[in-house]
């Protein structure tokens, strides 16, 4: 019977303290950030090491070997590559090795991208590797494609028709060296004769 | 106690029809207000800051929620008995809507001053029992009917202690007459029946235990009857989806969820007029007294209740079944025959 | 032409007919404990038809609490008694049921 | 204005009534049961008895109905929503249709028959104040061994229904 009222009176009492701990919370500063307007990722420049976000490829240190395009499990992004002719000079990538391919066309498609981040750790050269930034969105799917190489359509005819013409040039100094060879062998035959 | 209807129009079909629609208008902003402090002291008492796209930090939340009810397609389960299914929003409506009749809303404004206006708002709440079940049935769902049975099983029980708070007021007021009960307790504070009515003498501090345990009984049997937080067994998410109204949608969800809200501030109306003196003022009959500020007083006590509702349900857990029943039967019940019996006694030695 | 006494009691009759006929057809115990709180109604109405044409004397009224009384009481019992028959026949087909015990 | 609210109640009665007896679904049948003692509540009203009206509320559709309900959905099916409760017979169909009939015409027959309805009075003044307080005197003193046996058999049955429905396990 004590038992009865007591647990009748301990209960109303644990009532009143819980209400008195939401009413404290009622007047408490509040914790939420609103997002757009206060961004602490941004504001603050805090974001971990580790977090995927958003791609970017730093298309100076590329090489086009194509080994994100083909390690990508989703098949987001897309290399075409054109090769450098001599004519070009000593050009290299940042890390130093020697360029031998123009990237031409460099495009993540980051309404495909499941930030699995495999063509990061494929990538030779590092040229790939993830942002702190990661909250995009577009009007139109096409907006979410990102193309990275900034050369103009004309450059890039140029490299092509570099390349073109510095293929015309190889198969003609080809065909000249193996006139050359032929002849000196035909020549060097006579000679053994 | 007239009725200022009445007194401006005379006694006649457009004055009755004018007053019947005085409680529905002040249903509809009332809702809004509730389901806004609903989610901001909600939002609040956690620690968020709840809504604040619509419109300004969020006040005009519960119109977009409106809209967004009324576009909603009307769904109809297939299997659903169609005729019952769509009566029983109605139903439970018009249950906490006739409520509404009987309570006063100032010295001059009550729309039915009948002379029983306590035992109708006991009597119409079984309404909303009756719509609950038929809803529940109707949308042939396991979890609807689950909700339905629990919901039945809890407003009965808690009717009873309910019940025996309304007589103990009646035997102090000797009425069942609202604004009788109100008239009894107004002048100074100390008449309210919280405070030990209106008897003056020693005899008063005797009276004020039993009132004060009186009123805690009916808080918490309010709750109950409203399926209220912590006892909202009858639509408890984690439990049976949503109860009762599981199968509803659009407006008709929008009925339940006024009919909520509706009982909401009938309980607490009803917890201000029995105890603390309805539409008087609590400075006594010399200070912001009167018909205008009589509403003023009545409204902002009952939203006071409403928010220690919208308080409740954000700091206590959902009772389970058994718990539920325990309190209602072997806590709630006898504490407040006994407390009945001492106060029958009191009032007869008095 | 006013609502008089006879209204009432046309009223009164045209339920207790209904009720009787649910009483006597149906199979179901239940319905036919409906029928039986129809035919309670019709009476009250009766009662109170007479205590307000009657000249105001509350008799009536008086004996329709108690027909009130009457019902609630005879509700819960039936009830009882109708789960109980469904708990050992496992179905409340009054026509079927004609056993004391079994 | 007064007419009017008689013949639409008592034809909500009569309607749901007329449900109740005849639907084939034993649901409806409790929930046509609501509309009736509904109607049957504001018939009491136009015949000013306010306090029985309101009891008529509270006992009837807040009482006995969920009681009702309680007892179909305890005893039938009620998972599927084709609830089929049929009738004892055709037979007994027609012949509780005969006898019914006569029974209403019968008493209407006698509503316009007998004597006493001459004796009413057509106009009677309504009594401006609540039935509530005559009607407590007249059960705490004319009434009181009636109300005071109402009580016990109330105990009785709350007792009673409790032991009866008792499952019987052991």
């Amino acid at each position: 019977m004590v038992k009865y009222f007591k647990d009748i009176l301990l209960g109303f009492w644990t009532i009143m303290v819980g209400m008195k701990i939401t009413m404290d919370h009622l007047f408490q500063k509040k914790v939420t950030m609103q997002y757009p307007e206060r961004f602490d990722p941004i504001d603050t420049g805090f974001m971990p090491d580790n977090s995927r976000n958003k791609l970017f490829v730093d298309i100076d240190d590329c090489n086009g070997c194509g080994g994100c395009e083909r390690d990508c499990p989703v098949n987001c992004i897309t290399v075409e590559t054109v090769k450098t002719v001599p004519s070009d000079g000593p050009i290299t990538i940042k890390s130093g090795a020697k360029r031998t391919l123009w990237v031409l066309k460099h495009e993540i498609d980051y309404s495909k991208c499941c930030f699995c981040s495999l063509c990061v750790e494929s990538c030779a050269t590092s040229a790939i590797f993830h942002t702190k930034e990661f909250d995009y969105s577009g009007y139109d799917r096409n907006e979410l494609k990102h193309d990275f190489v900034s050369y103009s359509d004309e450059e890039k005819q140029k490299k092509l028709d570099n390349f073109v013409a510095y293929q015309i040039v190889k198969k003609q100094e080809d065909a000249a060296k193996k006139a050359a060879d032929e002849a000196a062998k035909a020549a060097a035959a006579q000679i053994t004769k | 106690m007239g009725n200022f209807v009445f007194d401006l129009i005379g006694k006649n079909i457009v004055a009755a029809l004018v007053i019947c629609i005085i409680p529905l208008v002040f249903i509809l902003p009332y809702a809004l207000i509730a389901i806004l402090g609903e989610l901001k002291i909600g939002a609040w008492m956690q620690d968020r800051v709840g809504p604040m796209r619509t419109g300004w930090k969020g006040v005009l939340q519960p119109v977009a929620e409106v809209v967004k009810l009324l576009q909603k397609e009307d769904i109809t389960p297939t299997i659903a008995n169609k005729p019952l299914f769509n009566l029983a929003p109605f139903i439970v409506f018009i249950g906490a809507f006739a409520a509404f009749a009987v309570l006063p809303f100032s010295e001059k404004f009550i729309p039915s001053g009948i002379n029983l206006g306590l035992f109708f708002v006991f009597a119409v709440g079984s309404f909303a029992v009756i719509g609950i079940v038929m809803g529940g049935w109707a949308s042939n769902n396991k979890y609807s009917l689950l909700g339905a049975m629990r919901s039945v099983a809890q407003i009965i029980s808690y009717e009873l202690p309910a019940g025996m708070v309304f007589l103990s007021i009646a035997t102090i007021a000797g009425t069942l007459d609202m604004q009788t009960i109100i008239l009894n307790q107004s002048g100074p504070i100390w008449n309210w029946y919280i405070f030990g009515g209106p008897q003056g003498g020693a005899i008063k501090f005797l009276f004020i235990p039993f009132f004060v345990i009186l009123f805690i009984v009916y808080l918490i049997s309010s709750l109950a009857e409203t399926n209220r937080t912590p006892f909202d067994i009858p639509e408890g998410e984690s439990e049976i989806v949503a109860g009762y109204h599981t199968e509803y949608s659009g407006m008709k969800f929008a009925m339940f969820f006024m009919a909520e809200y509706a009982n909401m501030y009938v309980v607490s109306a009803i917890i201000v007029i029995l105890f603390l003196g309805g539409w008087s003022s609590p400075f006594g009959t010399s200070f912001m007294d009167g018909p205008i500020w009589g509403i003023f007083w009545m409204v902002g006590k009952a939203f006071f209740f409403v928010f220690v509702q919208i308080w409740l349900r954000w700091t206590l857990p959902r009772l389970r079944v058994d718990q539920l029943m325990y309190l209602g039967w072997k806590v709630l019940l006898p504490l407040s025959i006994a407390c009945f019996m001492a106060i029958a006694f009191l009032a007869m030695i008095n | 032409m006013g609502i008089g006494l006879t209204h009432y009691l046309i009223l009164s009759g045209i339920l207790f007919a209904i009720g009787l006929f649910a009483v006597i057809t149906r199979r179901n115990a239940i319905m036919v404990l409906m029928g039986l709180e129809l035919i309670l109604n019709s009476a009250n109405i009766n009662f109170i038809a007479f205590s307000r044409f009657g000249g105001i004397n509350l008799d009536g009224q008086v004996a329709a609490i108690f027909v009130i009384v009457l019902a609630v009481t005879e509700a819960a019992i039936a009830l009882a008694i109708i789960l109980n028959i469904y708990q050992n026949y496992k179905h409340i087909r009054i026509d079927e049921i004609n056993k004391l015990k079994e | 204005m007064l007419e009017a609210l008689f013949y639409i109640f008592a034809a909500m009665i009569i309607g749901s009534a007329a449900v109740t007896a005849f639907t084939k679904n034993i649901l409806y049948a409790a929930f046509a049961l609501l509309f009736t003692f509904f109607g049957v509540a504001a018939i009491y009203v136009l015949l000013s008895a306010d306090f029985l009206a309101i009891s008529q509320i509270m006992i009837y559709i807040g009482g006995i109905l969920v009681l009702i309900i309680f007892g179909v959905m305890l005893t039938t099916n009620v998972s599927i929503v084709d609830i089929k409760e049929g009738f004892t017979g055709k037979t007994s169909f027609i012949i509780a249709g005969i006898f019914s009939a006569i029974t209403c015409i019968f008493f209407i027959y006698l509503a316009f028959k007998m004597p006493f309805i001459n004796h009413a009075p057509k106009d009677v003044k309504l009594p401006n104040d609540s039935t509530i307080k005559p009607l407590g005197k007249l059960l705490m003193t004319n009434y009181l061994l009636a109300f005071e046996v109402a009580s016990v058999v109330l105990l009785i049955a709350i007792i009673g229904a409790a032991m009866i429905a008792r499952r019987h396990d052991d």
